[in-house]
């Protein structure tokens, strides 16, 4: 179940979402052998409080969230969890966000060679911080930008956090290849909003938040395949999996590995769960090994 | 250490006034709960995030109750199970109540659903040899809770129907040690106000309850957030800033 | 609960959407009284036989389809179905499908004056055909011509139907409502993929196909509530609504009306349910009309 | 006359070989339901869509009564019903079978599930005074259906493990007046090869089962598409472009 994931090579092909496994110390009843590797919570250079509540609503087989990165800033990170992912079998990669590609590299630059760091996603896609995120991810010449400031800044292996809210990602995505980007996550959440009946505003705090879990899989197992289509480098389809199949779905549409998120809410074991059901199918299909799955990519 | 048991409903839901208490078998938290702590429950099919509940009562069997009221996806559900039906009982969750001997007294305040988490509030607290003076309020008297242990029942209704005319709060007698505290968090802002000292549950959205989503911000006096899920639901109340925090459920109460 | 909705008086807010109601003759038990409007399925000048089967597959809280606007072109339109338009007591509107901004304009001007159409929805936005469809809806400057060729051949209300697949929606609408448009419909479907595990390809004959249903609301609410800010022309929310608490999410973030689509799937009923809900409502907040219902509408 | 039942179930899931026999209470569509047409069935909580299944078989109290095999969301949430829970039961939809008095004999073709719209054919093939050979077949005795009416039986399994050695196809015995035919698309072609005006149920994913939205699309010999939920579901064998049609569900059916 081994696979190469934009210069990593892991264990197997399932891996934590960003944001949604913390800092990899906090979910329960965690099966470690199940595990890829793990995207951090996405961290910025100084602390941040995060936004207030309501952060979060739930929708039709999905959920909206606008936690807006609260985090402990790059120091503190780097003093209370680096050096236990330093003893894991596995690698943690740290999801990184700024207001500026400066920003971003000189977060690289500081993580860079930090025991416990074995690579970075850099989020040009969150939807819910009023400067940089999503304003990165939808412009070609920003991303690439972004994408060459971390890379001038360390060797590390460097996934690009793709947003879905761009008319063709395919031009995003080429961006970032050429910029330097070892593999590509596509994607994060979708804008959405909900509107609260009894005080006629939004439910949540920031007014807008971002939506996950399956309601989105057919349109993540879409912008996954289109990446996929455009580039050589290896693309991490993430998007509403919350079973086997629904991973297989982005593993056969071209992805080299998958990220589990919002399912890890509802059961703790979900990657467990995810990475056993892969491993159970391929058996059952006579299959070896993930290389011979068959895959559907035309290229473009 | 956190459980989670894929396990059975082992009592019908049985009527407590207008609420609902229905039980489930899962034996490793019944030993194991302490007073305020929750559990977050997953039903399929059902929505797509589990609900969390104050553990209510726990019985010598295993079985772990839960008070609730039908108001939407997850507690309509709840409603129509029968038992044997499947439930994922993910648990216990969540920073407890503590109890000190040395406060002699204790009074547990609780307005409508807030009543959840007084039942084992009420056994600890005598597990730790204070006398419980029961404190519990609604709307009007068909809105009470009836179910009570303890000491001393106190009951609080805003119409006057039952019991003391006006709010929790107002009704909890003078000269208790401590204060223990649930319901809306109107109530909870003037239980701050009154004994800073207090320690309240408060009850927020929930993405994951185990402490990595970050969805149950509670806003501190302080500055910040932390989670309701880890660091509470249990707080000291003059630490919560409670005109930031937001309260979702009907409890049922007016102040 | 009469409203005003891009050039037309609507005895209601709730509309049929496009493609969900067929010509307003086929849906079985309907209830006229609660008809704002019916759009008709999307028409061509020629007719189109559509896609090959599978056309749709069932997603979480969504559905998949790839119709590919099968039709029997504009002149069976007007013989078989335009003289019962004609006695009804509420208007329908045609949807309009070309592959160039000058058949737009040949479909408006050969249906402009046939009794029975009240007006147009311009689709500049379906994911399932080859040509034309989308391509316009993501660039303004194609979505105003098309606008435009429509105008010169017609006085009847215009309405656009926007596509949610764009990096910034409201460019698009200032583009259509410049270009003459007195409506927009926002949103069309996302389009999304789903691969079948046992062919190792996609579920759908087309590959992709459109997402519809409570899936996409969140999403749809957003779009809405984004185009009513940028414009002042009336904006109609669709996207998802099943019950008449979604619809007035829509109305209170901005929208004018709202259509019903994928909902009557399952309840050929729904638009009465969603129509009689809305005035629920408004009686149980002691509102008196929906001109009353509170709205959160910062404009940009 | 289509009508829209907000009605519950009637019985419990009878086995029939490794098929589940479930009724609805339905009078309104029991009286006026005829053979080869559908009830589309809404779940809540369920699946967004209605699950479209042929009426297997009507009661004079008014049941309706469908068979079916658990295997997906659907199916599993069916299997899983108590007698009395809700379900909303769309129809009599879809075009019928239609019958000749002319024809002496009918010929009824089923592969595994095709049997669903079989009992119903029986019925009203002998009200028309025809004289019925029921032919079933699957692809092992164990998973044959065992309810038959008529005045001859076929059984027919790919193994030999009963009846026939071979498929239901050719099982039928020659000298037939007419045949009636429903199972994987396979099999129906194979039947239109032999008998062109053979009448067939096909099956499709559909969206609505009442026409409006397209999703049905059934390939004709002739070119362009029409609508299995109101052309159809049954067809002139040979009208139909088998080729272009997919199978989706799982009969329990080799040819
Ligand atoms: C620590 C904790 C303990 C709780 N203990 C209890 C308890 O003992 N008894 C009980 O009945 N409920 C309790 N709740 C609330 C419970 O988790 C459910 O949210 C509530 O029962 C409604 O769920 P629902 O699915 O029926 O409603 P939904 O369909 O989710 O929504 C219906 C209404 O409930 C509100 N709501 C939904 N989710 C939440 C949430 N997570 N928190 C607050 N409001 C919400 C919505 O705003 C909406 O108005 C507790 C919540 C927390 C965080
Ligand atoms: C006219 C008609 C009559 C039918 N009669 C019967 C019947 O008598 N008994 C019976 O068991 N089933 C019948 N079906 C199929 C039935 O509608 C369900 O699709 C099937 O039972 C699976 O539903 P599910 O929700 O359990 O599976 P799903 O969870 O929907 O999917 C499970 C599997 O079923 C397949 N499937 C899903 N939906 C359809 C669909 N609409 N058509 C075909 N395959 C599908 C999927 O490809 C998947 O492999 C009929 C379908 C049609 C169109
Ligand atoms: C509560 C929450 C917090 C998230 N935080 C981040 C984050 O900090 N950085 C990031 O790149 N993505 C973040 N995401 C997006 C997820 O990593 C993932 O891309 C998205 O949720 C879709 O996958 P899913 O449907 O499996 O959850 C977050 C998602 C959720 C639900
Ligand atoms: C089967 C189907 C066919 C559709 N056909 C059309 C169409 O011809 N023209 C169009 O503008 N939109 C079409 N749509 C999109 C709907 O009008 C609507 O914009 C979309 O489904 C979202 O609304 P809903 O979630 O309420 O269905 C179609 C949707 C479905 C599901
Ligand atoms: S609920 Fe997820 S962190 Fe508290
Ligand atoms: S199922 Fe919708 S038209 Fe046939």
């Amino acid at each position: 179940m081994a696979v190469d994931a934009g210069g990593l090579r892991l264990r197997g092909p399932v891996i934590a979402a960003s944001g949604t496994f913390g800092y990899g110390t906090e979910v329960p009843l965690l099966e470690r052998r199940a595990l890829g590797a793990i995207v951090s919570k996405g961290i910025f250079l100084r602390p941040r409080p995060g936004n207030p509540p309501p952060r979060i609503v739930e929708t039709p087989s999905g959920m909206l969230n606008a936690i807006g990165l609260q985090g402990p800033g790059v120091e503190a990170l780097i003093r209370d969890y680096c050096p236990r992912w330093a003893e894991w079998d596995f690698p943690v990669l740290v999801n990184i966000n700024g207001e500026s590609a400066d920003e971003y590299g000189e977060l690289a630059a500081r993580l860079d060679g930090v025991p416990g760091v074995a690579g970075f996603e850099i989020n040009v896609s969150c939807p819910n911080v009023e400067q940089g995120g999503m304003y990165f991810g939808n412009d070609p010449r920003a991303a690439a930008e972004v994408t060459a400031a971390v890379r001038r800044r360390t060797r590390l292996p460097i996934w690009v956090k793709l947003t879905p809210m761009v008319s063709d990602i395919a031009v995003i995505a080429r961006a970032c290849e050429s910029a330097g980007a070892d593999g590509l996550s596509a994607i994060n959440t979708f804008v959405g909003m909900s509107i609260d009946l009894h005080t006629f505003r939004p439910r949540l705090s920031f007014r807008t938040g971002g939506l996950s879990g399956p309601a989105i899989r057919p349109l993540a197992v879409h912008l996954a395949h289109q990446a996929a289509r455009a580039v050589r480098i290896p693309v991490i389809g993430v998007g509403g999996i919350v079973s086997a199949e629904d991973a297989l779905e982005f593993l056969v549409a071209g992805c080299a590995a998958v990220q589990v998120g919002t399912a890890t809410f509802a059961d703790p074991r979900a990657i467990a769960r995810v990475h056993d059901g892969i491993a159970a199918f391929l058996e059952a299909s006579g299959l070896s090994s993930l290389a011979e799955l068959p895959r559907y990519l035309p290229r473009d | 250490m956190v459980h989670e048991l894929l396990t059975r409903v082992a009592s019908f839901p049985r009527r407590d006034g207008h609420y609902r208490v229905m039980g489930f078998d899962a034996p490793a938290i019944a030993e194991s709960v302490r007073a305020g702590q929750f559990v977050n429950l997953l039903l399929r099919p059902g929505p797509l995030l589990r609900r969390p509940f104050s553990v209510y009562r726990t019985m010598p069997d295993g079985t772990v109750e839960i008070i609730y009221r039908p108001v939407g996806e997850g507690t309509a559900l709840l409603a129509g199970m029968q038992i044997g039906e499947p439930v994922s009982v993910l648990g216990p969750l969540g920073r407890p109540f503590e109890f000190d001997p040395a406060w002699g007294s204790v009074a547990l305040v609780s307005g409508g659903l807030g009543v959840a988490p007084m039942w084992l509030a009420a056994r600890d607290a005598r597990a730790a040899g204070l006398r419980v003076t029961w404190v519990h309020g609604a709307r009007t008297s068909a809105e009470l809770s009836l179910e009570w242990v303890g000491d001393e029942i106190v009951f609080a209704t805003d119409d006057g129907s039952r019991g003391f005319h006006g709010s929790a709060v107002a009704a909890v007698p003078d000269g208790v040690g401590a204060v223990l505290a649930c319901g809306p968090n109107r109530m909870l802002a003037a239980v701050a106000a009154r004994w800073p000292d207090a320690q309240v549950a408060v009850e927020t959205y929930m993405g994951c309850g185990t402490g990595v989503c970050l969805g149950c911000a509670v806003p501190l006096r302080a500055g910040g957030y932390d989670r309701a899920c880890k660091e509470g639901p249990v707080y000291r109340a003059a630490d919560v800033d409670w005109e930031a925090l937001p309260s979702h459920l009907h409890y049922g109460v007016g102040a």
